[in-house]
Formats: structure tokens, C-alpha cells, sequence
């Protein structure tokens, strides 16, 4: 199980890295892909069958797909290094490595009391749909209507677009 | 005329009403309306409807000191906000003027060209603000009026001004909300006190006035805060800046709201609140707020003498006039504040009148420099007749509207300050200078610009606008009792009042500390000396 | 005292109707504007002397047109009365007053803007009527600031010159800053007294010894009021110049009437004065300098209405000598004598200057007496009454100011009493002087213009004559009668004994001196004058600039007043508030561009400074636990 | 059976890295690749969570976040494609009208 963990742990973040630090978009996408398979394994991995497959259905197939859609249509070249990039770079990783180190007390103190009930649960589609329809159900609706919402929202801003650049 | 037909609500929003149903009905949108000409047409009869159903009110309204016409409603319970108005004398008197002088500016309207439904809207919104101002009786209610009046006014400045609007607008807001946030901090003060004295939430001035108690101290603070905003408003003499650049900058009908309402609003604002809530803040600051309008009347006239921009001219002269107001509201007896509140009725006419004239000369000339004009006596007779009228009305020569008012004042003013109001005598001189100067230049000699050759005389419509004003003039000269008569019962009220609270305020104070540590009164009494003393003896003389 | 209801408010109504009704048919029909305005002035004139007729000397008409305005104690009516004083004023008013209008019927018959002219006039004669018959300080007031106005719109009545405007506008000034001290007066009677009612005043102050230093205050106040309005020094500037306007005017307001009206006041309230004699001493010095000062200003000018202007604020000295001396009814008959001869030199000095074509300037008359032989016989008649010779009117008011002055009792004057004489008789010395040199310097010798002069229309010539009928029996008419009806309003010393003609003539021996001093100075030996200037030019220039008094307030006042008022704008408003204002607008300005420095509008940056900011919002929680 | 603060600080380290992407990259697309990363991390720690408390509540929560992502990416796709018509470029720091 750990051995397991240890490699999934790696390729999550290798793969995250990689979505950071390549250059060409094309590989950055490709790198997240990896990603969120990895994390979908993790998913499974913590009981949570459903949405591991639902990651890999959703997000590493659909998202993925509509992002590597459009990198492509854009034909969208590789990023120039910038001079007051490295200067950002350094910033941004000297944040991180701080937020890295005050998470590190925190997840030590914090989580030594935790017990764990891994086995009760199951996140399994019965499981989750009783909960969905019933306990969930105005968010769930809630959400179908967001996704409408964005649906025509995006196809408005496509054909607004295409008016304002026809003239 | 029963309270239940809820005469002041109809009063205050019917002008609202007309300013929606502006954009509501499409008979008013540009497209159909190229001119505006409808939409002038209906907003002035919206203002009619608004001053008959203000003569209603006064119909309504029986000569004695106290509230009437009172309505209350619920507004936010839970903060104990409430929709709360009512009219006295005083009030009664100003909305009248507000609603004479808004058909006036709507016939003036038709100098605007741009945009005009959007610009009766805000007129017609301004309205609804300054009657709402006049009549709330709730002090969150009245802060929420006295706030909108300053958003119409920032677009009129703003959108029709002339070419230094930008500045002139936000110079004007800015010192305008300066003011009001503190008088906002101070109101919300005055809450807390009286929340944590009673227990319960209120902002109903009558609520504040008869229970909340505060130390001298606070009351000092307190009434700092609201003389800071009410002296912007009015404007007393540090704070008139903006007073001149608004004006200068303002379209016709603005200036004329400005100066013919608008600047009421402050000392309105200290004899409705900031004196009857802190009568001994205001005790304190009597002297200051004394020199500083007499500063003001002899500084706005000496300013004023100086000023080559007509619209500056009369702006300056506007801080001179406000300066009687204010002297007179401080004297604190039956005469001079009686005097006062009918000096600021006065100033809304001649001087909204004045700002009038100027206009009908810049919409033919498009200059306010007086070099540009002269010997136009000759040429528009109608014109400088009317000017001679207003300006006469503006020096106080008797038998107009402004003689009685600063005779009033300074008579009254003089019992209390006796030294200040001889020095305010020098306004009275000075006046007839710069107003004459001002005459002389613009009216008299010969007519040497060019351009001034083909001016043509006021028209009919401009006669109109112009006719109430000039009967007000003389009739106010001549009759003022029927006014009088119904400002005194509530300016008595107000000084009782006053009086009154202090006297509660003082016994409570001394009573709790004489309870509390018996030592601390000596301590106090020390601390402040002649306070009491300067107290006694000018409410003694009150009593005039 | 016996009061009684009449209409009273008839008498000013009549001018206000007319002043209405000649400006609206006047713009139609130009001739209907000056018969409308003569009508009102003399229907006025008959209706007062109707009451007059009907009244005694201690009758007190009333009329209380209706309650004014009134806050608290301050109540005021707006009461019209007419006692024996009341009803002289009255009478001088509306008979002089009719007089010029008539007069200016043909005067002002050529000018376009006539119906304005007779408007104005008639207003004038309304304000003035105010102020006489006003029964309590404000209707007098409104009368007093009436005037003014009327003054002021009649100086500038040819306003195309900017000049004429100017004066009129000095005028208007002057008199308010005299006005200021007349309402700090009536501050402190309503202040003490809790009335501003003439009849309620006098009950409450007359004789009441404790009050003398109230009393001085209140006169001193009043008479600067007076100072203005009847041009006595210091503000007696702006008269002069008032000649500006058409010279009815001048005959009416600022010779016969309004400028008496500090004169009236003061009698009116003399109850106050009597308990003044500081003030009434300092009445007497400034009267007597007025009195002196503008008569030796006089004897230079070349333009004949300004010798005329300047003799006018002489004689109101005179007048106010009388009356500073208690001696209220002399004062009174010096203003009705005075209105009398004038009336009449003014008319006849706009006679002249109407048969030559508007030339004011004396150097360029001469020898008019052949081509206007009526206006030089009036003129003749008026200046030797002006003199003070006998029996013409001006002697007997002169006699009697001098036989007052003589008696004065003022503790402060008295020991001077004898300086004070011989100073006025010299100044009447000089008043005959001046007064001869215009009359020959316009009627006598060549002509030396180049117009051609020819005698004025009868409506002018008849108001002359009637006029100079006035000034030759007027004074002789009234010297026992004036005193006899108005003993109960104002204090009469006994009279003195009657003298025989030729005792009158002696006594007018100062008349007659500078008149033939006049006479050869400026008919036969016309070198004589040049020669003496020559010698002391310092003070002949002196008198002919007016003693600098204008410079000196332009220099003083005025020029420094508009210096302070432009430094105060640029300086405290512009600079000083306006800098801190704007100041404290640009510190946030700047700030905010300071700050705005961190923002690069770029999403990234963003995105990195929420960052930083949780964790530092992490640390700080963290390190609070 | 593995503690879950390892996936905590697996999830505090995506995170990370997402954040430190969205900052670093100029590349609309990256930095919105790399606001997937976050959700992810956040999601991966909800679902460790779940597992902690023992209930099914978390998962709920991430099944949300999915919805919402799914939406935000036709959303934010749409902007991307807008903003690429409009400046020829997907350089955030083109972007930056907000400061004029």
C-alpha cells in the first residue's frame, strides 16, 4: 500500500511540476493530464470509487480535451522568458516554500488527534446518489442550473465575439 | 385637513413620482420628445402640483409652535429607524420656499439643451431631497435625505456645468461629505448613548431629545461634528470655498437650488438638531460661530467687491448673506433667529432671483465677465429693471423682503452681541457697494461691446419665471406678519426647547457626579469656569 | 396733544400712483408723463393743505396704515402722523415739490426717457413724504433709505456716462454708511426702550436726566445717520457730485428736501439731542467746520451748479448750528427759507443752462441778464436772499441762527460762543461773496459762449417768479407764525424783540458787504480776483480741488479697502483655504499614486500578493495562538 | 493503512506548485491548467477528510467542485478565446486594461 502511495505520490507531483515548469502549453496540458489520473488512483485508494472514476471521466477526459482543443486551435507558441520573470519565480517559490513551512507545524499538531474510520465508509454510486437526491438535493439542482447558466454563458461570449469581430 | 391623508408623504414624494414616471412614460424618450419640451412641460406641472399641495399643508397648519402634520411609521425596526416627519413654522416656511422656487427653476430649464429628461430628473429628485430633508423628524431619516441631495446635485454640477465642472462638483461633494460623515459618526454616537441609557434602539428625535443624556464633554464633541457639517453647508467663513466654484460652475437652475435651498439646509440643520440636541456644545461654540459669521459678512463682501465673474460676485455675496443667518440664529432670542429663518427665505429669493438674471445674460452672451457687459440699462430695459429690484432686495433697502429680515436679525443680534453686530454693520454698507458697483458696471455707461448690440430683452417666459419672485419681494417687504406669525410660535419652541434640555442636562450631570464622588463637582466647576456663567446669562437674555 | 384719525397715507399714496402710472403711460405718450406726476405732487400738496387747514398747532394727525411686522416685543406699525412740524415738512415737500415738477415739465421735455424721469420723481416724493409724516424710526427709515434710492437712480438718471453713474452710486454708499450709524441708533432706543414710536420715545426719554449717557450715544449715532444724509463732513463727498443728475433734481432733492432730512430727524428727536450736549457740541463743531469748508470750496468752482452744491452743504451747516444750539425751529425755518431761495437758484441755474444749451461752466456765460431777464431778475431775488440781506427771506433765518448761536447754552460750547459767531458770520460774509460772483459771473458782463442763450418757457420762468416771490417774502412771512405753531412740538426760545427796518438793514451789513465786495471784484475790477489768487496760490488751490477730501478718501479708504479685499481673495481664499483644501486633495493624490505603483494590472501579481497575504494572515493567527 | 496527513501534505504540495504557476506563468492557459492543480489538491484533501470523519459529506463537497470546475472551464475557455480574438496573444500581462 505505501509502496503504492509512494508512487502515486510521486507522479502527482512530478506531473505537477511539470505543468509549472514546461514551457510549451502542449506539454503543460499533457502533464496535468497525469496529474489528475494520479489523483484519481489516490481517490481510489481513500475508498472514494465514484468520484475517481468520475475525475477520470470528467476532468482527464472532458476538461482535458476542451483544454488541448483550444491550445490547439490557438496554435499558441512557446512562452519567452521574461527578465522580471526570474525575480517572480524566486518570489513565488520563496511564498511557497514559507506556506510549506508554516503548513508543517500545523499538520503535525493539528492531525495527531484525528482517528481514523477508513472502514465505515464507502463512497460507492448507491451510496452517493441516496445522499445526492436526498440531503443534497437543492445544491444538486442548484448546480445543474450553474451549469446552464455557463453553458449559455459561454455561448454568448463565442457569438458576441463573432459580431464585435466582424466589424 | 386630517394627518391620516398623509399631506407631507404626498408632498415629499410627488416630485419622486414625476421624476420615475419621466422615464417610465415613452412619450418623454428622446426619440419622441426631440426637444424635451414635454418633459418640461410635465415636470413643471409636477412642481405646481408639489407647491399646491405645500399650500395645503399650510392650509392645513394652525399657528402655533409644535410639530404638526406628524406621520410615523416603522422603517427598521430592529435599529429603531423610523419614517417620521412633521412640519413646524420653520420647516413649513422652507418648504414653501423649495417649492415656489422649483417651477421657477423649471421654467429656467429651458437653458439646458442636453439631455434634458435626465436633467428634470434630478431636479425632480433634488426635491423630493431637500422637502424630505425639511420634514424628517427621524434623525437616520434626515441623514438619508440630506445624503441624496447631494447626488443630483453632483450630476447637475457635474453633467450641465460649465467648463471647470469636474472640479467644481467634486470639490463640492467632497467638502459637502466630509462634513456629513462626521455628523454621521456624531448621530450614530448619539444612539449608542441613548441605547445603552433606555435599552432600546431609536433614532426619533424626539426619542433623543427628551432622553438621552450626555456630559458636557460629548456635547462638545458632538456638536463639533455637527457644526462641522451643518457650517460646510451653509457655508460659514473657513468653509465656503467650495461655495463660489460650484456656483460659477453650476447651470442656471442649479446655482439657483444651490443658493435658494441648498444653503438653508445648515442652519436649518442646527436649529432642528445639532442646538437642541447639545445645548451646551453649542453654548461653547456661540462665540466662534458669532465671529466667524461676522468674519464671513464682512470677508464675503469684501471678496465679493473684488470679483470681475458675476456668478462669483453673488456667490461671495451669498456668504455675506449667510453670515447675518448664522449671527442671528446665535444671538439665541425670539428676534434675531426669527430674523434669521426669514433672512434665509429672503436669500433663497433674491439672490436664486439674481443667480436668475445671470443666467438670462449668459444664455445670450455665454460670458460672465462683467467687462463684457455694460450699458445694458439702455438696451434690455425690462432686464435691468428686474436686476435693480433684486438687487435692491439683496442691500435690504426697506420695503423689500431683505430689510426686514436683516433689520430682525441685527436688532436681536445686536441685544446679545452688541459689539460683533457692529461690525456686521459694515456688511450692511459694503453691500451697497458691491452690489451697486456691480449694477453700475454691467447696467450702466455706454454700451461699448459690440456684441451687446443685438441682446434682446427678457421674454415672456423669462418674465415668468421672474414674476413670483418679484411679488414675493415686496410682499415680503411689505407684509411679512402672515410669515412672522407662524415662524415665531416655532422659533419660541426652539429656544425653549433648547433651554430646557440644558437645564436637564445640567441637573442630570450634577446630580449623578453630586451621587457618584461628591468632590468631582468642585473639580468640575473649576475645570470650566464662567461655563455656567456665560450660560446663565445668555439664555437669561433669551427670553426676548 | 389732541390726536386724531385722518387719512394721512393719501398724501404718499398720491406720488406712488403717480410714479406707476406716469412710467406706464409715459412709455406711450411722452408728454402724459410729466402732466400724471404734477398732478399726483399737487394733488398731494392740496390734500395736505387741507388737513393742514383743518388742524392746529397741538393737533396730532394719526394714521396707522397697518401692523408692519412685529417678532416678540419688537412690534412696529406702520403709523403715518402729522403734528405742526410734521405738516411744515409736509408742505415745503409737496409745494416745492410741485413747483419742480411743473418745472421739469418743460425742463426735461426733449429727453427721451422722460416717463422714467417723472417716475422717479414721484417716487421720490413718496419716500420723502414717508419720512416726514413716518410716526415711529422705521417708517422714517423707509422714507430715509427711500430717498436715497431715489437719489441715487436720479444722479444716474443719464447713466450713459459712467461718470454720472459713479456719483450716483457714491452717493448711494455714502449715505449708507451715515444709514449704518442711524440703525446702530435705533438698536440701542428699541434695546432700552422696547419701541421705535416717536410719541412713545419722547414719553419715555424726554427729561430724564439718568439717561444723558445713553442719550449721547443714541444722538451721536443719529447724527452720523445725519452726517450723511445732509452732507456734513466727513460724508458730505458724494453732494457735489450728485449734481450729475438733471438739475430738478438737484433744485428738488439735493437742495430743498431731502438733504434737510438730517435736519428734520434731528429736530424730531430732539428729545434725545437735548440730553446730548456732548453730542451736540460735537454737532456744532462739525457743522461749523461743513459750513466753513464748503463755503470757501465755493468760491472757486466755475461750474454754477457746483458753486450751488457746495453753498448747499454750507447752508446745511448753518442749519445744523441752529439746531445744535436747541434752537430746532430756527433749523426748521433755515430749511424752509433755504428750500425757498434754493429752489430757486438751482431752477434758475437750470434756466441758464437750459438757454445755453447745456453749458454748465460760468467761464463761458456773461451777460445773460439781457437774454433771460426773468431767470436774472429770480436769480437776483435768490441770491441776495441767500445773502442775507433784508427783507429778503434768508435774512431772517440767518438772523435768528446768529441770535441762537449768540444764546447758546451748551456747557461744552458756551465759553466759544463768541468765536463760533464771528467764524459764521464771516462764512456768511463769504456765502454773499460767492454767491454774487456766480450771479456775475453768469448774468453780468459779455457773453463769452457761443451758443445762443434765450429765456426759458413760461412753465420754467413762472416756477421761477413764483419762486423768487417765496424768497422775498417767505422769510418775513414766517418769522412769527413758524415759531407760534410749532411751540408744542419743538422747544421755541422766547422770541426775540422786534426791530426796525433800518436796525434789519444794519444787521445785514455781512450781506451786503459780500455782495458789493462781489460785484467789484467781478464786474469792474475783474483783475482784482486773479491778482489775489496769485498771491496765496496754496490755499486757493486748496479750495479750488475741495480741499482734497476726495483724494484723501480715495487715498485712504477706498484704494487701500479694494487692495485688503483682492489680497484677501488671492491671499486667504484662493491661496490660504483654497491651498489646503486642494492641498490635502493632492497629499491622497499622491499617495495614491504611490500605492498604485503596486498595482501592475497584471492577474499573476495578483494572485502572488493574495498568497503572501494568507500566509501572513496565517502567521498572524498562529502567532497569536 | 496510510495516515492522512500523507495525502494532506501531498495536497498542500499541489497546491503549491498551483499557486506558485498561477504566479509565474504568463500563459492564460497555464495559469488556468494551474488553477486546476489547486482544485485538485483541495479536492484530494476533502476526500482524505471524508475518510477521516467518516462520512460521505466531503466527497459530496469535491463531487461540487467538479461541477463548478466543469463549468468555469467552458466559462473560462470562452474568456481565453475572447481575449485571444481581442489582443492576438495569450500573455496575461497584455491583459492589463485594468489599470489604465
Amino acid at each position: 500500500m505505501m509502496i503504492l502511495f509512494a508512487l502515486l505520490g510521486a507522479l502527482v507531483i512530478a506531473s505537477a511540476i511539470g505543468v509549472v515548469a514546461l514551457r510549451h502549453p502542449i506539454h503543460s496540458a499533457l502533464c496535468l493530464v497525469l496529474n489528475l489520473v494520479g489523483v484519481a488512483a489516490l481517490y481510489a485508494m481513500l475508498d472514494a470509487h465514484f468520484l475517481s472514476a468520475v475525475q477520470i471521466i470528467v476532468y482527464a477526459g472532458a476538461i482535458m480535451v476542451l483544454v488541448l482543443f483550444v491550445i490547439m486551435l490557438l496554435n499558441i507558441k512557446v512562452e519567452q522568458p521574461h527578465r522580471r520573470g526570474i525575480i517572480l519565480t524566486l518570489l513565488a517559490t520563496l511564498a511557497g516554500v514559507c506556506f510549506l513551512g508554516i503548513l508543517a507545524p500545523l499538520f503535525y499538531r493539528g492531525l495527531r488527534g484525528f482517528t481514523d474510520h477508513s472502514s465505515k465508509i464507502e463512497g460507492t454510486v448507491e451510496a452517493f446518489g441516496e445522499l445526492l437526491f436526498t440531503r443534497y438535493l437543492f445544491p444538486f439542482e442548484a448546480a445543474s442550473v450553474l451549469i446552464m447558466v455557463a453553458i449559455v454563458g459561454a455561448v454568448m461570449i463565442g457569438k458576441r465575439h463573432q459580431q464585435g469581430g466582424s466589424k | 385637513m386630517h394627518s391620516s391623508w398623509n399631506l407631507l408623504s404626498w408632498l415629499i414624494f410627488t416630485p419622486l413620482i414625476g421624476a420615475v414616471l419621466l422615464y417610465l412614460i415613452p412619450l418623454f424618450h428622446p426619440s419622441v420628445d426631440r426637444h424635451g419640451s414635454k418633459a418640461r412641460w410635465f415636470s413643471l406641472a409636477v412642481a405646481v402640483l408639489t407647491f399646491a399641495i405645500s399650500v395645503c399643508a399650510l392650509a392645513s397648519f394652525e399657528v402655533n409652535g409644535s410639530m404638526q402634520l406628524v406621520e410615523r411609521a416603522a422603517w427598521i425596526p430592529s435599529f429603531g429607524i423610523s419614517y417620521a416627519v412633521g412640519v413646524d413654522g420653520i420647516s413649513l416656511a422652507l418648504i414653501l420656499l423649495t417649492t415656489v422656487l422649483m417651477p421657477v427653476v423649471l421654467l429656467a430649464s429651458y437653458s439646458v439643451h442636453s439631455k434634458v429628461r435626465a436633467y428634470l430628473f434630478h431636479m425632480l429628485l433634488l426635491e423630493t431631497a431637500m422637502l424630505g430633508t425639511l420634514a424628517a423628524l427621524d434623525v437616520f431619516l434626515f441623514y438619508v435625505f440630506w445624503e441624496l441631495m447631494l447626488a443630483p446635485m453632483y450630476f447637475i454640477i457635474g453633467i450641465w456645468g460649465g467648463t471647470r465642472r469636474i472640479y467644481a462638483t467634486l470639490k463640492f461633494v467632497l467638502y459637502t461629505v466630509f462634513g456629513s460623515v462626521l455628523m454621521l459618526a456624531a448621530i450614530l454616537y448619539v444612539v449608542w448613548a441613548y441605547a445603552q441609557q433606555t435599552g432600546e434602539m431609536s433614532f426619533l428625535l424626539s426619542d433623543l431629545l427628551a432622553r438621552t443624556e450626555l456630559s458636557f464633554k460629548e456635547e462638545v464633541w458632538l456638536f463639533a461634528a455637527f457644526a462641522l457639517a451643518f457650517g460646510i453647508k451653509v457655508p460659514i467663513f473657513p468653509f465656503h470655498t467650495w461655495l463660489p466654484d460650484a456656483h460659477v460652475e453650476a447651470p442656471t437652475g442649479g446655482s439657483v437650488i444651490l443658493a435658494g435651498v441648498l444653503l438653508k439646509m445648515g442652519i436649518y440643520g442646527f436649529i432642528r438638531f445639532g442646538f437642541p440636541l447639545f445645548p451646551r456644545g453649542a453654548e461653547l461654540f456661540i462665540p466662534v460661530l458669532c465671529g466667524l459669521a461676522v468674519i464671513g459678512i464682512v470677508y464675503g463682501a469684501l471678496v465679493a467687491w473684488v470679483q470681475t465673474d458675476i456668478k462669483k460676485l453673488v456667490a461671495y455675496s451669498s456668504v455675506s448673506h449667510l453670515g447675518y443667518c448664522v449671527l442671528g440664529l446665535v444671538a439665541l432670542n425670539t428676534v434675531a433667529t426669527t430674523g434669521s429663518v426669514y433672512q434665509l427665505l429672503n436669500h433663497g429669493i433674491s439672490t436664486g432671483a439674481l443667480f436668475l438674471l445671470v443666467g438670462v445674460l449668459y444664455d445670450r452672451r455665454h460670458t460672465r465677465d462683467v467687462a463684457e457687459y455694460g450699458g445694458l440699462a439702455a438696451k434690455v430695459p425690462v432686464f435691468a429693471f428686474l436686476f435693480l429690484v433684486f438687487t435692491l432686495s439683496s442691500i435690504a433697502l426697506p420695503l423689500t423682503n431683505g430689510f426686514i429680515g436683516e433689520f430682525l436679525i441685527l436688532t436681536g443680534s445686536y441685544v446679545t452681541f452688541p459689539f460683533y453686530t457692529t461690525v456686521a454693520l459694515l456688511g450692511v454698507i459694503l453691500g451697497a457697494v458691491y452690489m451697486l458697483t456691480l449694477y453700475m458696471k454691467t447696467m450702466f455707461g455706454q454700451l461699448d461691446q459690440a456684441k451687446n448690440g443685438s441682446l434682446t430683452d427678457v421674454s415672456a417666459r423669462e418674465v415668468a419665471t421672474f414674476l413670483p419672485l418679484l411679488i414675493l419681494v415686496f410682499w415680503m417687504g411689505l407684509y411679512p406678519q402672515p410669515i412672522l406669525r407662524r415662524l415665531e410660535p416655532a422659533v419660541d419652541t426652539f429656544l425653549s426647547d433648547v433651554k430646557a434640555r440644558s437645564q436637564m442636562l445640567e441637573e442630570r450631570e450634577m446630580g449623578f457626579m453630586a451621587q457618584m464622588r461628591p468632590q468631582l463637582i468642585r473639580a468640575q466647576e473649576g475645570a470650566v469656569p464662567g461655563h455656567g456663567i456665560v450660560q446663565r446669562t445668555s439664555l437669561k437674555e433669551s427670553n426676548l | 396733544m389732541e390726536r386724531t384719525n385722518a387719512a394721512l397715507a393719501l398724501i404718499p399714496l398720491f406720488p406712488l400712483v403717480g410714479s406707476v402710472a406716469a412710467f406706464l403711460v409715459g412709455r406711450v405718450h411722452k408728454r402724459a408723463a410729466g402732466i400724471i406726476a404734477s398732478l399726483a405732487s399737487i394733488l398731494a400738496f392740496v390734500w395736505t393743505a387741507k388737513l393742514f387747514a383743518a388742524m392746529s398747532a397741538e393737533t396730532v394727525l394719526e394714521d396707522v396704515v397697518f401692523s408692519w411686522f412685529g417678532v416678540a416685543s419688537l412690534q412696529v406699525d406702520f403709523t403715518l402722523r402729522m403734528d405742526a412740524l410734521g405738516a411744515v415738512m409736509c408742505l415745503v415737500v409737496t409745494g416745492i415739490g410741485s413747483l419742480i415738477h411743473i418745472y421739469s415739465t418743460a425742463y426735461m421735455a426733449e429727453d427721451d426717457s422722460v416717463h422714467r424721469f417723472f417716475s422717479y420723481l414721484n417716487l421720490f416724493m413718496f419716500s420723502m413724504l414717508l419720512l416726514v409724516l413716518g410716526g415711529n424710526l422705521l417708517v422714517l427709515f423707509v422714507g430715509w433709505e427711500g430717498v436715497g434710492l431715489c437719489s441715487y437712480l436720479l444722479i444716474g438718471f443719464w447713466f450713459r456716462t459712467i461718470d454720472y453713474a459713479a456719483a450716483g452710486r457714491k452717493a448711494f454708499v455714502v449715505n449708507r454708511i451715515g444709514d449704518a450709524g442711524f440703525l446702530l441708533g435705533i438698536f440701542l432706543l428699541w434695546m432700552n426702550f422696547g419701541t421705535v414710536d416717536f410719541l412713545e420715545l419722547e414719553a419715555a426719554i424726554a427729561g430724564n436726566m439718568t439717561l444723558v449717557g445713553l442719550c449721547t450715544v443714541v444722538a451721536l449715532c443719529l447724527f452720523i445717520g445725519a452726517t450723511g444724509k445732509s452732507a456734513q463732513i466727513p460724508l458730505f463727498v458724494w453732494l457735489p457730485d450728485a449734481m450729475a443728475g438733471p438739475t430738478p433734481v438737484s433744485a428738488l432733492i439735493h437742495a430743498a428736501t431731502m438733504v434737510t432730512a438730517g435736519i428734520y430727524m434731528m429736530a424730531r428727536m430732539d428729545f434725545v439731542f437735548a440730553l446730548a450736549p456732548f453730542t451736540l457740541a460735537i454737532v456744532t463743531i462739525v457743522a461749523l467746520l461743513t459750513a466753513f469748508v464748503a463755503a470757501t470750496t465755493a468760491l472757486l468752482q466755475n461750474d454754477i451748479k457746483k458753486v450751488l452744491a457746495y453753498s448747499t452743504v454750507s447752508q446745511l451747516g448753518f442749519m445744523f448750528l441752529a439746531a445744535s444750539a436747541g434752537a430746532y425751529w430756527v433749523a426748521i425755518f433755515h430749511v424752509v427759507t433755504h428750500a425757498f431761495f434754493k429752489a430757486c437758484l438751482f431752477l434758475g441755474a437750470g434756466s441758464v443752462i437750459h438757454g445755453c444749451h447745456h453749458e454748465q461752466d460760468m467761464r463761458h456765460m456773461g451777460g445773460l441778464s439781457r437774454y433771460m431777464p426773468i431767470t436774472f431778475a429770480t436769480y437776483l431775488v435768490a441770491t441776495l436772499a441767500i445773502a442775507g440781506i433784508f427783507p429778503f427771506a434768508g435774512y431772517q433765518s440767518k438772523h435768528a441762527i446768529l441770535g441762537a448761536l449768540e444764546h447758546n447754552v451748551n456747557p461744552y460750547i458756551a465759553p466759544y460762543n463768541s468765536w463760533i459767531v464771528a467764524l459764521v458770520t464771516f462764512t456768511a460774509f463769504l456765502t454773499a461773496f460767492y454767491m454774487t460772483r456766480s450771479l456775475a459771473m453768469t448774468f453780468f458782463g459779455k457773453y463769452r459762449g457761443h451758443a445762443h442763450p434765450h429765456e426759458s418757457p413760461a412753465a420754467m420762468s413762472g416756477v421761477l417768479v413764483a419762486l423768487a416771490v417765496l424768497s422775498l417774502f417767505g422769510g418775513w412771512f414766517l418769522e412769527t407764525r413758524l415759531p407760534n405753531f410749532l411751540e408744542h412740538v419743538l422747544a421755541v426760545a422766547p422770541g426775540h424783540a422786534s426791530e426796525t427796518i433800518v436796525e434789519s438793514l444794519l444787521h445785514s451789513w455781512v450781506g451786503i458787504a459780500g455782495v458789493v465786495l462781489g460785484l467789484l471784484f467781478y464786474t469792474s475790477l475783474a483783475g482784482v480776483p486773479g491778482l489775489v489768487f496769485s498771491l496765496f496760490k496754496p490755499i486757493g488751490v486748496l479750495f479750488q480741488r475741495k480741499w482734497f477730501v476726495d483724494e484723501l478718501y480715495q487715498a485712504i479708504l477706498v484704494r487701500p479697502l479694494e487692495g485688503v479685499s483682492r489680497g484677501l481673495w488671492k491671499a486667504v481664499d484662493q491661496g490660504f483655504i483654497d491651498g489646503a483644501v486642494n492641498g490635502s486633495g493632492a497629499v491622497i493624490d499622491t499617495s495614491g499614486q504611490v500605492l498604485r505603483l503596486t498595482q501592475s494590472g497584471q492577474v499573476r501579481h495578483y494572485a502572488l500578493w493574495m498568497f503572501v497575504a494568507t500566509i501572513a494572515i496565517v502567521v498572524f493567527f498562529l502567532v497569536r495562538s | 493503512m496510510i495516515p492522512v496527513s500523507f495525502y494532506l501534505t501531498l495536497a498542500a504540495l499541489m497546491f503549491t506548485i498551483g499557486v506558485c504557476g498561477v504566479a509565474i506563468r504568463r500563459n492564460v492557459i497555464v495559469v488556468f491548467m494551474c488553477i486546476e492543480l489547486m482544485l485538485n489538491a483541495v479536492n484530494l484533501s476533502m476526500v482524505a477528510f471524508s475518510r477521516t470523519v467518516g462520512n460521505l459529506d466531503g466527497q459530496i463537497g469535491v463531487f461540487f467542485v467538479m461541477v463548478v470546475a466543469a463549468a468555469e472551464a467552458a466559462i473560462g475557455l470562452g474568456i481565453i478565446i475572447a481575449l485571444f480574438r481581442s489582443t492576438r496573444s495569450l500573455e496575461s500581462s497584455e491583459a492589463s486594461e485594468l489599470r489604465r
